[in-house]
């Protein structure tokens, strides 16, 4: 697909936001999916060669927006991406968040896994559920997109590594103590985050999806770069994180081979 | 459409645009996405006779203008994938190649011969993973052991056509073509990955489990081009050539240097629509060589000074 | 600097960072456009005994992140290089490496006597050009002729360190790096090109006269940073690494995989500044890693679980 | 070096003139010179890898101009370089044209030949020369320039193969009936056309100076992939376009070996 840089925003030195029109693509997405993105303006240029995967952050009548930390050349190829020019990206991918009605839900983000709980906020607070965001990072670089959360979230609890804003401490720590309280939880961030999130409630018997990411190549369930072991009853089975996920119940994931 | 008509090994293909084993799953993950039945073929994931879980992760990396994978051969089985995979894959009108591996030249026989009777078009018998130490890689690296497994191999398969996919990683590809002729091979593909390693150097970890994995992209073009050229000198039977294609003017370089068709592998990740380019590129480019078949490219390159 | 300085053979280099055979020639061409004083060494471009004029045009072409060349060894021959060109680049504060080559035995052992007595710093006798049928390339095939002319070689030279260039176009590398080691070579430089091809599909004609050519760039780079894993594997003499290196990361990956200092080629068409970029990099990432010296850094590619 | 581009305009489907502002390469250029220019945008890209040859059509002031044809990816990701971004090339390279003073002067040029006789035509003019331009091509689209040439040159013969403007004859036909009169000649364009040229210069006794490409890796001596043969008394002599070059007496050039 094809679409049209509307804006490529700089949020700060790491991350920026890039709102693309596709009328296409806005109609199809659903929260929790991402994208394949082709990060060169040129299609004669083979380097970078794969396109990017990135969560879908939210959609907006024809346009869908996504977020951005700089990372490599893909992604800082995109910054060079100017307003106005064309876009080349997959149809949206994956299996998204499962949305629920009138319950009590917190969203848990490390730094960019922020990216698409933005959504999922909107529709959960539209059905009725209380939202709680708990969202940290390194440093205040890594709290983004916060005021965009607030209209549809009932509370928001930042942390950072440093204290610059915030509390001082690990996402998990606040999450710790409330988590019993919730009815499900939706998760994305570094494996790392997302394992001890799915300790947390495995723990307390509270559900919990969580968004993974893996390197991948197609994005499309062809080339098996991206697999997930999941437990299903006594086996452990095979998933791929682009078709089968990118979300999973985090109770089920074998965490020991997907944080490496 | 006429003119990218072919026959490859007594099998008549709509068009010369395969694409590659492990690039394209079992060909169902992409038809929601393009209309795989305008694909000449489809080479699925290599098979086994036993289902394989592969290699654990991280499996594949990104390299200048390539990518290296070691998936390690993970696939459903031959049984799984004839009973699962292969009734939904032949509802689209293209061409199902089967590659597939053993451990042993008695797997490599005993998955041919099912295959042999199943309602698959032609074989291809893959020595040439350098993942898995088991996954046939000791065929491909000793043109006695190829001459060995293709013989058994021919033995078993008595309805389908036969082909041999060659490893790159060999000094001379040469022989291993030959071997393979001799043996009873109705063609070769050429080539597989190039044996390839990438570390990360703040992690000083190796990007892929498996520590090497296998290259693949426009990067080996030039090295697959310069095999598909040496194998075409020392064969008569047809050859399927890969490595890189991911324009029309990739695969009609294969053509010239022998090619009677040609897989495409990691394009598919790139744009999954550029098989399709492909094979619109070369009709129109056949067409304007004066072609009445693209099959009069084969072999075509001219070596005059 | 002295975080990069670095002994290979006995030699010091005020930096590991040495310009490859056959890309800067004689190292006087760059002198006008950057400083050859920051750069460790400089390899020369492969000399023979007599003047050779190389291969017919044309002799180059760029493929995807990478190039062909098929130069042919054309150079001056050893007693013009050392009359003409050495004096001239003596003068720069840099090593000198003389690349060398010989049609025979004879001829290999004839050169390097002369270079032995030569005001240079080190041999790296070339066993691996693809481009020329008797440029050494059949002694880097087989692991029993690298041997013997390695050997003949090292009688013949007293006084310098010998390195042994080895060809990436082989099966298994780790035999010739280990012929190198047992038959007294000094040090292992690695890798040379791949062999390619390439054709223009109009003109059906290959881009390179000579058919085939050497493939060098980025687009090797994952081949090159795995075949000198393998050699470090093997040996214990120290290595220097090349094949697709234009950042200092990616001399970094060579370092870790075994590599005790690098050559880089085709980065040097790029962008003649390139090479010092490297240096200055290198120099940063071996303080931000808190190594005292570069060397440290040398094969501590962490391949645990 | 760098430089800022100024304009890159398109002069039709096939052509694009390319204005860069750089003080340091300005001043230091010659008539008959070449740059290698990095033709993407982004350093940390391979593809294109290398740097391709330019001609440098002129100077003025602080800036020079390339003139450049659509040819592969190099120049096609030329095209899309805009005013205002920063490019990289190399300082001004080759032996470059020998001007001499009041002569009777022919310049043959065949389709972007004409790229490196603008300025020579010049500095010609200006030192007393009669100048008379040669200018062949396919058709109309390739006689580009013509206009900027008319106040250095005091005759102007326009051939095309179509003889959609001009002559219809190739360039040779009319510069073979006035060769002899012309006390030097300075050609530039396809390598047959520059062998006739030569031919025809070497059969009237007038010296000819042709400029010839050659692919090209570095343009800095070193790599040996552009050679060219020249015959210097009984020897064929091997030179390197890029160091020796581009520049050479036509009446020397082994054509056999370059017109391959
Ligand atoms: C399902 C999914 C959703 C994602 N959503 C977002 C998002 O919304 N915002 C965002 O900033 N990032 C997201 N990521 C991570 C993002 O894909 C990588 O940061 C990006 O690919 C880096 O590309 P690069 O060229 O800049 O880096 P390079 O390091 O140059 O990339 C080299 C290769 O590694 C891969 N790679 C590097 N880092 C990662 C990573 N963390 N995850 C997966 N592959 C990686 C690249 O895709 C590429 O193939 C997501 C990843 C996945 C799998
Ligand atoms: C000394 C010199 C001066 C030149 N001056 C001009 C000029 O003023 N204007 C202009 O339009 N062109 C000029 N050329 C030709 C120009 O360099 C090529 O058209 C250009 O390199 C094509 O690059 P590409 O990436 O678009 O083509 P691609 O085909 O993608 O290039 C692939 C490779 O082939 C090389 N190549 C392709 N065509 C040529 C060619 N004709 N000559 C040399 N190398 C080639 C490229 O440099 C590159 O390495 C000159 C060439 C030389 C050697
Ligand atoms: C992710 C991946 C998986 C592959 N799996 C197989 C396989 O199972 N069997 C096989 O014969 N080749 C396999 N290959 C090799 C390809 O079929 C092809 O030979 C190679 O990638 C070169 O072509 P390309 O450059 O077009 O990708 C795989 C390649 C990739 C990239
Ligand atoms: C134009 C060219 C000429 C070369 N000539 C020689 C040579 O004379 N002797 C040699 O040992 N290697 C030669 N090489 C190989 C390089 O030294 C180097 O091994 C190879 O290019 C891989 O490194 P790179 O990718 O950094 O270029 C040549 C390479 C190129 C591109
Ligand atoms: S990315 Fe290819 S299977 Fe998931
Ligand atoms: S271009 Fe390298 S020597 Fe001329």
């Amino acid at each position: 697909m094809k679409g049209i840089i509307l804006k490529n925003e700089r949020l700060n030195d790491k991350y920026r936001l890039m709102e693309i029109e596709s009328p296409e693509f806005a109609q199809t997405a659903k929260p929790g999916q991402f994208v394949m993105v082709k990060t060169g303006l040129q299609d004669y240029l083979a380097d970078p060669l794969l396109r990017r995967p990135f969560g879908v952050v939210d959609v907006r009548g024809n346009t869908f927006r996504l977020l951005y930390m700089l990372v490599g050349k893909g992604t800082r190829l995109m910054t060079e991406s100017p307003a106005g020019s064309v876009i080349e990206f997959s149809s949206s991918l994956g299996n998204g968040f499962k949305s629920v009605k009138n319950q009590n839900i917190a969203l848990a983000a490390g730094g960019v896994g922020i990216a698409p709980l933005l959504w999922i906020a909107k529709l959960l607070k539209d059905d009725g559920c209380r939202v709680t965001l708990y969202f940290g990072g390194r440093n205040q670089e890594d709290i983004i997109l916060a005021d965009e959360f607030r209209p549809h979230i009932d509370k928001l609890i930042i942390t950072t590594d440093d204290g610059s804003i915030g509390e001082k401490a690990l996402v998990t720590a606040p999450f710790e103590k409330d988590a019993a309280g919730f009815d499900r939880v939706y998760a994305c961030g570094p494996k790392r985050m997302l394992q001890a999130v799915s300790e947390i409630c495995v723990k307390g018997g509270v559900p919990v999806d969580v968004s993974l990411d893996e390197r991948m190549a197609c994005g499309m369930g062809a080339c098996l770069g991206c697999i997930i072991y999941v437990r299903e009853g006594e086996e452990t089975v095979q998933k791929r994180c682009c078709v089968e996920g990118p979300v999973f119940d985090g109770s089920k994931v074998v965490w020991e081979s997907v944080c490496r | 459409m006429s003119v990218l008509k072919v026959n490859i090994c007594g099998v008549e293909f709509k068009n010369p645009v395969i694409t590659a084993s492990g690039t394209f799953g079992y060909g169902l993950e992409y038809a929601r996405f393009i209309d795989i039945s305008k694909l000449g073929g489809i080479s699925v994931k290599g098979i086994s006779y036993n289902e394989v879980r592969g290699n654990p992760m991280p499996r594949i990396m990104e390299t200048t203008s390539g990518m290296l994978n070691a998936i390690g051969l993970q696939n459903v089985g031959v049984h799984k994938f004839l009973k699962e995979k292969l009734p939904l894959l032949r509802k689209y009108d293209t061409r199902v190649i089967v590659n597939f591996w053993g451990k042993t030249i008695e797997e490599y026989v005993q998955v041919a011969e099912i295959l042999d009777n199943a309602d698959i078009d032609m074989l291809e018998m893959n020595i040439s993973c350098p993942n898995v130490k088991e996954g046939g890689i000791a065929f491909g690296s000793d043109p006695s052991m190829t001459a060995k497994v293709v013989s058994e191999c021919r033995k078993a398969i008595r309805n389908k056509p036969l082909l041999v996919k060659l490893s790159p990683n060999v000094t001379d590809i040469k022989p291993f073509a030959k071997a393979c002729e001799d043996s009873g091979a109705d063609g070769i593909s050429a080539i597989n990955t190039l044996l390839g390693m990438a570390v990360n150097i703040h992690t000083r970890k190796p990007y892929i489990s498996n520590v090497t994995g296998g290259l693949s992209g426009p990067a080996i073009k030039p090295v697959a081009v310069r095999m598909v050229h040496e194998v075409s000198k020392v064969v008569k039977i047809p050859i399927v050539g890969m490595g890189g294609i991911i324009r029309w003017e990739d695969a009609a370089e294969f053509f010239l240097v022998g090619a009677s068709a040609v897989q495409v592998g990691t394009a598919n990740f790139v744009d999954p629509e550029l098989t399709l380019k492909i094979v619109d590129g070369l009709e129109k480019y056949a067409k304007s060589q004066g072609l009445s078949n693209i099959s009069e490219l084969t072999g075509k390159v001219d070596l005059s000074k």
